[in-house]
């Protein structure tokens, strides 16, 4: 029973936090509950990881949910931003409150929805069952709608419903998929009696799928990878993610980025287990190759002349989805763990990216790159925060990036397919060097000669008070934990090696 | 350009770690021998391109001119003198160690690309009027005649001539020490200079040689070193350079009897102009009357300063007057670098014998002899002016020191500082000769009085030589940048159809393709 | 033995240059008067010009440093070291592994660098002028140099002066052969631009606009400028020497004793004079080029000298 | 339930399914095509009955009785009542003309065709041969959001793609497991409940619906 406990933490304790955040409001004790219930996460992922590589993979409630050794790793990294996020949410919303751009009724939405959609990517992760999965990916989406179009403007409307419509069409089309493959497992098996139990179940699925009739299977597997794309913002439906992440605030933004991201790729990984044993591995490999180079295509045209930095950082984490696609393309053990490495260091990264950036957008009151000048001299540790974290971005040595991108381009190399591999990296260095000159333009440079930042008329009044502490601690936090995991991976190496034995191809 | 640099490394040795099984030297070594000759071609190019621009080599060189001048001088000094040169240590591990030679064409390209860096870098080095942009280019050249010596040592060894090729790299490898040592005393003085004067434009500076008598005196042995005149150390090697050209005509093939000669020539040039760069660099620099304020009041520089470049000096005699103390310790690196190498290229102590060839210098005699010519000259003169005196008919004593004379200024009264022949109209001539591979730009706006077009307000001449490999080469390439961002923008141009459109076209063409190839 | 007569011979080398160079100018300047329809000075004019400027009393032009002082003392000292080197006399000279054609071409370049320093820090407009003008002439010459040099040294296999007078006096016929035609031609094209003759640079003239050499030297006086016009001459004398020996080496001692060694300085006399008096007669006929028709001139002896890498590639 | 009855009123209920949508490329008034969407609704429930009559199943018949409830009565009440406070609005202009999409979707039924060959392969029965009705529906959904300017065509659209995979889950395997069909109806509700609040929105904001005006947040 207590296990069973254990494994619904991560989904309840959140959802009860959703439910005291909108009983009594946002205030100052209500505040910290987000970030309370957001390290409850963390502690039972940790556990259940604990928990998982000595036993492991454990079911509960039913066959509803199961946790093997990828779901506690994706738990973590859940848990670990998701912690980042919620603790500095509080000072972004006092300062919201105090720009008068949110009032308190808005806080408490925001509060609760944050809460809900972690229950809600907490749930995804578990799922037993493809249909699960699903549920909970579509119900992420309708959350963070409301949290996209929480602020009413023009922008936040068109955002929102662009959000909407796209990454509905794309899990519809996952959906599409799931009765697919669930009509190729009814009559899967020798007899095409199908399989035992629910026939949707991931462990089911992995266990029969040599016996599923390939030509379905083909067409399933295709509707899935792209339907999840969507939500992973590849390839060819990805265009919501600069709108919605642009006017997303910024510790939605970061959770979006930094984890939704990751979970809709983590089904991904889950589907490519189950093609690879019906299919044999060429037909994902050159499916996702295919997509990770288009991803990556078009994040590198689209950030050359980027003007918003905001939507420069989207774009970034359409890139870094794309290595990812490019990492599963592989496929091999190393490929894996490279994978699982670059989630979590692009999480942390991305996370506090995003955060400076909400924080920089408070500060001058624009998210134009060419209006924000000089932000060294009067914003010194914001502007380090975003600097180390851009310099973490495109991969440089201290940081995870870099141990994981230089592991991606080994097992690239190593599985044969050199040539995508040379040509992705060409298209990172071209993102890195754009990226570069425009956090360049941004931070060095002297101050404008009017003190007064430029205010955008929607914003009035922008804030230029110095990074209060709540607003600080998560962000160097953030860098440091994606430093210390670029050098060592202590604990988190067995784990890493056992998720990847997983979904790796030996 | 380093970043792009690092990913060509990056790809090389990738391309080549996934054919070896692990990553050590050795298993590299002999997985290195039987790759197909399209991959280890491959490879060598990946990898020659990622240290060549660590080496600043032409095309990827623009960023050490620019970088250095802003660097603080001994962190400038440092990346001259040891940074550059891990370019030409990747190149000759992984080329001679790893894949154990190659074709001939690879070391060709090698060499043909330390060429046009060599003249290229110190053409621009001649023209420009910035000290530390000067040793900047200077630095490009320099680690061209290194690439030369690479190239050739590459080209004998495919050849089999591999005597040749261990003179060739032990050449390279003396003018690496060389260059290391009298850049980065050129280096520290420049700092000094600039720490004095708060100046790094020549044109400014001038008359040092009263106030900084110290820094102007190790200046001067650096400049001697670097423009490879008999005294400097950079002569050593650059003859050896020559040496082991002019001895690889008889080895096989039509390309090489094309290459040397344009070689020696190239080699020549370089050393011609190098002459003609250090002349300008000391001569306006540092002797003649100072031609701005800053320089009028600048005063030597502390002692730290002077010790830190009188180390550097001493390398520099050290390795011009006795350069056989470096010799073993090239043999046996050449010898790690192409294992077929027996023993040391260069032998002998006083005079340096070439090993198998008849060719045979002696840097501590030549230097000796001058000294005491130049001593004796002088005593020859003394006395015979002083004889003259005595000589009965001139009774009062010879003067003891010299006259002051005024300089002959055809009648027209004091010369002033302006007058003086500054770094630009010094390389003025070398620019007129060389203008069509220079392209110099030059504009001339004229403003008029607003009254009538004919009276003329001021007129500003201003005169330029660009990096002409940067105008041709990077800005097309920042120009299709820009043009492909600007086309990447029409990706996005915000309307939902667009994008609803890419997912139909996308699911719709997906699914045709999944029935037709079933 | 021949170690005593190779010293000799190179400390009378070093004695015939040193006595002997003013006397080429003298009758060379005899020629171009004679040819002028002048009666112009006897032979030993220069001599009586040096020893009037040693009686002089010596000056420092205002503001300039020890390099001016000192540029006389490096101009002589390293064209006595090549003379004392370069086979004129003897092959066997001991001095002759110290340095090869590179070295000699080197020292004669270091003082051409003293010369230039030296005119820059005076400071005048002209001193800087010459310098510039000089600095380039020299860097468009160093190609067509070693690479003559390139030429000669492939027949013989060494660039060692010694080994390449020996090897030409066993093959005379390769003195006819192509190579060594176009390498004597560009090594003499070379060699007028190098010393400062005429159709590269008028040394007689004190015209601002086309003087190279004597700008440099403007601001010399008394001893200086004797020992600035003494070593000039030297180098004169053993740029025409190196030519001579390197194309037509007979008569050369090489090593057999004193009577070798007396007809070997005669016969260098005579084949120095006779260079000397041609290149005068040159003169005559020749006007001086523009400055930036130089380089053109030394692009011609350029592709000269590589021609003749090239035809000992094909024809050896 | 004789099985050539059962494959008749299996097909009839498909072939108004597929009318249904065309239909919807056809009409301009955005009321007409609400009405049409709740005729769909109406047909999907026919197939699903027909199937439950089929195999007697009475699970399968409660389960028709709740997606006539959703897809014919509460979805189409919804997007009416967005549509009621906005007054009668036509379509304006669409970007694909009438003709040029009725053609379009008669490609695209073929395509639907030639793709689900595999599927009828797997296991062939009157039900399967049925799912290219369904692929074909799902296309014309995601074509009718592709082209269609006013954002209720869109939601009208998107519930489109949503019915035609419900019906193929039916065809196929008599559907999804309870558990998943339900969490599927509840968050395409949501999803319908958010886009139309969206909708009321962008008329309180932009005055108009016409989502091709929606330009502002673009990198062109």
């Amino acid at each position: 029973m207590s296990f069973t406990l254990l494994m619904l933490a991560p989904v309840l304790i959140p959802a009860l936090g959703a439910v005291t955040c909108a009983v009594f409001g946002w205030r100052r004790a209500t505040a910290w509950i987000g970030v309370a219930c957001a390290a409850a996460v963390l502690a039972a992922g940790v556990v259940l990881a604990a928990e998982t590589t000595l036993t492991g993979p454990r079911t509960s409630l039913g066959g509803q949910l199961r946790v093997d050794a990828l779901s506690a790793f994706m738990l973590i990294v859940i848990g670990a931003i998701s912690v980042l996020a919620t603790a500095a949410s509080p000072a972004w919303l006092r300062t919201e409150i105090t720009a008068g751009r949110a009032n308190h009724r808005s806080a408490r939405w925001h509060s609760l929805l944050v809460q809900a959609f972690v229950a809600a990517m907490a749930l995804a992760v578990l799922a037993a069952n493809l249909g699960t999965v699903w549920v909970a990916v579509e119900a992420t989406t309708i959350i963070t709608a409301f949290l996209v179009g929480q602020r009413r403007t023009r922008a936040a409307v068109e955002a929102g419903w662009k959000y909407v419509v796209i990454c509905s069409v794309g899990i519809a089309l996952a959906f599409l998929g799931a009765v697919l493959l669930n009509y190729a497992s009814a009559h899967a098996g020798a007899a095409g009696a199908g399989l035992a139990g629910n026939r949707l179940d991931w462990a089911a699925l992995a266990a029969g799928a040599h016996s599923l009739d390939p030509g379905v299977t083909r067409i399933a597997v295709a509707l899935l990878i792209i339907g999840f794309g969507t939500k992973a913002g590849l390839a060819p439906l990805h265009a919501w993610l600069p709108d919605a992440h642009g006017q997303a605030p910024a510790p939605v933004s970061a959770l979006m980025s930094g984890v939704l991201l990751s979970v809709a790729f983590y089904a991904i990984l889950r589907v490519k287990v189950i093609a690879d044993a019906a299919l044999g591995v060429a037909f994902t490999r050159t499916l996702l190759a295919v997509i990770a180079l288009a991803t990556l295509a078009i994040a590198a045209s689209l950030l050359l002349a980027q003007r918003d930095y905001k939507r420069m950082l989207a774009y970034s984490s359409i890139e870094h989805m794309g290595l990812l696609a490019l990492g599963a393309a592989a496929g091999s053990r190393l490929a894996l763990a490279a994978v699982l490495l670059h989630v979590l260091g692009h999480g942390l990264g991305k996370a506090v990216l995003f955060l400076s950036s909400g924080r920089i957008l408070q500060v001058t009151g624009t998210s134009q790159i060419g209006k924000v000048r000089g932000l060294a001299t009067r914003q010194p540790l914001l502007a380090g925060c975003f600097g180390l974290g851009v310099l973490a971005l495109i991969g440089l040595p201290p940081f995870s990036l870099f141990a994981s991108g230089f592991g991606i381009a080994r097992a690239g190399f190593a599985e044969g397919l050199g040539w995508v591999t040379a040509a992705s990296f060409v298209f990172v260095l071209v993102i890195a060097a754009a990226v570069l000159t425009h956090t360049g333009r941004m931070l060095l440079g002297p101050p404008p000669p009017s003190d007064a930042p430029a205010t955008d008329p929607a914003d009035r009044g922008a804030v230029n008070l110095a990074l209060p502490a709540s607003g600080a601690v998560p962000l160097l936090v953030g860098l440091t934990a994606c430093a210390a995991l670029g050098i060592t991976l202590g604990p988190l190496q067995q784990l890493l090696h056992s998720a990847a034995t997983l979904v790796g191809t030996p | 350009m380093t970043h792009f640099g690092v990913v060509a490394i990056v790809i090389g040795l990738m391309l080549f770690i996934a054919h070896a099984s692990s990553d050590t030297f050795a298993s590299l070594r002999q997985a290195g021998a039987e790759l197909s000759p399209a991959v280890r071609s491959t490879i060598f190019l990946a990898v020659l391109v990622g240290f060549a621009s660590k080496a600043g080599a032409v095309p990827l060189h623009a960023w050490l001119p620019r970088a250095h001048p802003e660097a603080p001088s001994q962190v400038s000094a440092l990346m001259s003198a040891a940074m550059v040169n891990l370019g030409v240590y990747g190149i000759v591990r992984v080329g001679f160690d790893l894949l154990g030679g190659g074709p001939r064409w690879w070391w060709l390209l090698v060499l043909v690309v330390g060429a046009v860096s060599a003249v290229y870098g110190i053409l621009q080095a001649a023209m420009t009027s910035d000290l530390k942009r000067l040793l900047g280019y200077s630095t490009t050249e320099n680690l061209g005649l290194v690439l030369i010596g690479v190239g050739a040592a590459g080209v004998f060894a495919s050849a089999g001539a591999h005597v040749l090729a261990g003179l060739a790299l032990t050449a390279a490898l003396l003018h690496v020490i060389n260059h290391a040592a009298f850049k980065t005393l050129l280096f520290l003085s420049a700092g000094s200079v600039l720490h004095a004067t708060g100046l790094r434009d020549l044109d400014g500076l001038g008359g040092l040689r009263a106030r900084m008598p110290v820094t102007t005196g190790l200046f001067a042995v650096g400049a001697l070193a670097a423009s490879a005149l008999p005294l400097g150390n950079a002569f050593v090697s650059e003859w050896l350079l020559l040496q082991s050209l002019v001895h690889g005509l008889p080895v096989s093939g039509v390309a090489t009897a094309i290459t040397m000669p344009a070689a020696v020539a190239v080699v020549a040039l370089t050393a011609g102009l190098a002459v003609a760069t250090f002349v300008k660099a000391f001569g306006i620099g540092f002797l003649a009357r100072p031609r701005s304020s800053a320089a009028e009041r600048a005063t030597e520089s502390p002692v730290s300063m002077r010790v830190g470049m009188g180390l550097a000096a001493l390398a520099c005699v050290a390795l011009a007057v006795v350069p056989a103390m470096v010799m073993p310790g090239l043999a046996r690196a050449a010898g790690a670098a192409d294992s077929m190498l027996g023993e040391p290229a260069v032998r002998g102590a006083v005079t340096l014998r070439l090993a198998g060839f008849a060719g045979s210098l002696s840097p501590l005699l030549v230097t000796a002899a001058l000294l005491v010519g130049v001593a004796a000259v002088v005593a020859g003169l003394r006395l015979a002016t002083v004889r003259r005196t005595r000589h009965g008919r001139l009774t009062h004593r010879a003067r003891p020191t010299r006259r002051d004379a005024r300089l002959w200024d055809c009648g027209a009264g004091p010369l002033t500082a302006r007058m003086e022949y500054t770094a630009t109209s010094f390389a003025e001539p070398l620019q007129r000769v060389f203008d069509d591979v220079l392209e110099p730009e030059q504009d001339v706006d004229v403003t008029h009085l607003q009254e009538s077009r004919y009276l003329v307000d001021s007129i500003e001449y201003r005169r330029r030589v660009p990096d002409r490999i940067e105008r041709r080469l990077y800005q097309p390439l920042l120009a299709f940048a820009r043009a492909w961002g600007q086309a990447g923008r029409q990706l996005a141009t915000g309307s939902v159809h667009r994008y609803l459109g890419y997912g139909f076209y996308a699911v719709a063409g997906l699914l045709v393709v999944l029935a037709v190839t079933r | 033995m021949t170690g005593v007569t190779g010293a000799l011979g190179a400390v009378l080398q070093v004695a015939v240059i040193a006595v002997g160079s003013p006397y080429l100018v003298g009758a060379m300047r005899q020629v171009r008067a004679r040819l002028e329809g002048r009666a112009g000075p006897d032979v030993a004019q220069p001599w009586r010009d040096l020893r009037k400027l040693l009686r002089k009393e010596s000056l420092t032009p205002h503001g300039t440093s020890e390099v001016f002082r000192l540029t006389p003392a490096v101009l002589v000292a390293s064209t006595v070291l090549v003379a004392a080197v370069a086979p004129f006399l003897t092959t066997a000279s001991p001095l002759d592994p110290v340095a090869d054609l590179f070295a000699v071409v080197a020292l004669l370049t270091l003082g051409t660098v003293a010369l230039a320093l030296a005119g820059i820090d005076t400071g005048t407009a002209f001193g800087g002028m010459g310098a510039s003008r000089e600095m380039t002439i020299t860097a468009l010459v160093e190609p067509t140099l070693l690479v003559a040099i390139f030429a000669l040294s492939v027949p013989v296999g060494s660039t060692n002066l010694g080994a390449i007078v020996n090897s030409t006096l066993h093959d005379p016929a390769r003195v006819v052969s192509p190579v060594s035609l176009l390498a004597a031609v560009a090594l003499a094209v070379a060699i007028i631009a190098e010393t400062g003759r005429l159709p590269v640079d008028n040394p007689s003239t004190h015209l601002e606009l086309t003087m190279v050499h004597e700008a440099m030297v403007l601001e010399y006086a008394g001893p200086d400028l004797a020992l600035v016009e003494w070593a000039s001459a030297m180098r004169l004398t053993v740029f025409l020497g190196l030519l001579a020996n390197l194309f037509a080496p007979w008569g050369i001692a090489t090593g057999s004793g004193l009577a070798g060694l007396v007809l070997a300085v005669i016969v260098f006399a005579v084949k120095v004079g006779l260079l000397g008096l041609l290149l005068a007669v040159g003169e005559v006929f020749l006007a001086k080029l523009r400055l930036f028709r130089v380089p053109e001139l030394l692009a011609g002896s350029f592709l000269l000298a590589l021609l003749a890498v090239a035809a000992s590639f094909f024809l050896a | 339930m004789t099985q050539t009855t059962f494959s008749q009123l299996l097909y009839l209920a498909c072939g108004a399914f597929l009318l249904a949508a065309v239909l919807v490329l056809w009409r301009r008034e955005l009321a007409a095509i609400v009405r049409l969407f709740a005729l769909q609704g109406v047909a999907l429930t026919g197939i699903v009955a027909v199937l439950a009559a089929h195999e007697r199943s009475l699970e399968l018949g409660l389960v028709a009785a709740g997606i006539a409830g959703l897809r014919a009565v509460l979805l189409p009440y919804l997007v009416r009542r967005a549509l009621d406070r906005a007054g009668p609005g036509r379509e304006t202009k669409p970007l694909v003309n009438v003709a040029a999409s009725l053609l379009a979707a008669a490609v695209l039924t073929l395509v639907a065709y030639a793709v689900s060959q595999p599927l009828i392969a797997l296991a062939p029965s009157p039900a399967t041969r049925a799912v290219p009705v369904g692929l074909a529906v799902v296309l014309i959904g995601f074509f009718v959001l592709v082209t269609r300017r006013r954002a209720l065509s869109q939601v009208v659209g998107f519930l489109l793609i949503d019915n035609g995979i419900t019906a193929i889950a039916f065809l196929t395997t008599a559907g999804v497991p309870l558990i998943v069909e339900l969490g599927v109806s509840l968050d395409v509700l949501f999803a319908a409940l958010v886009l139309q609040v969206l909708t009321t929105r962008m008329r309180a904001t932009f005055g108009h619906t016409d989502l091709d005006e929606l330009r502002e947040l673009r990198d062109a």
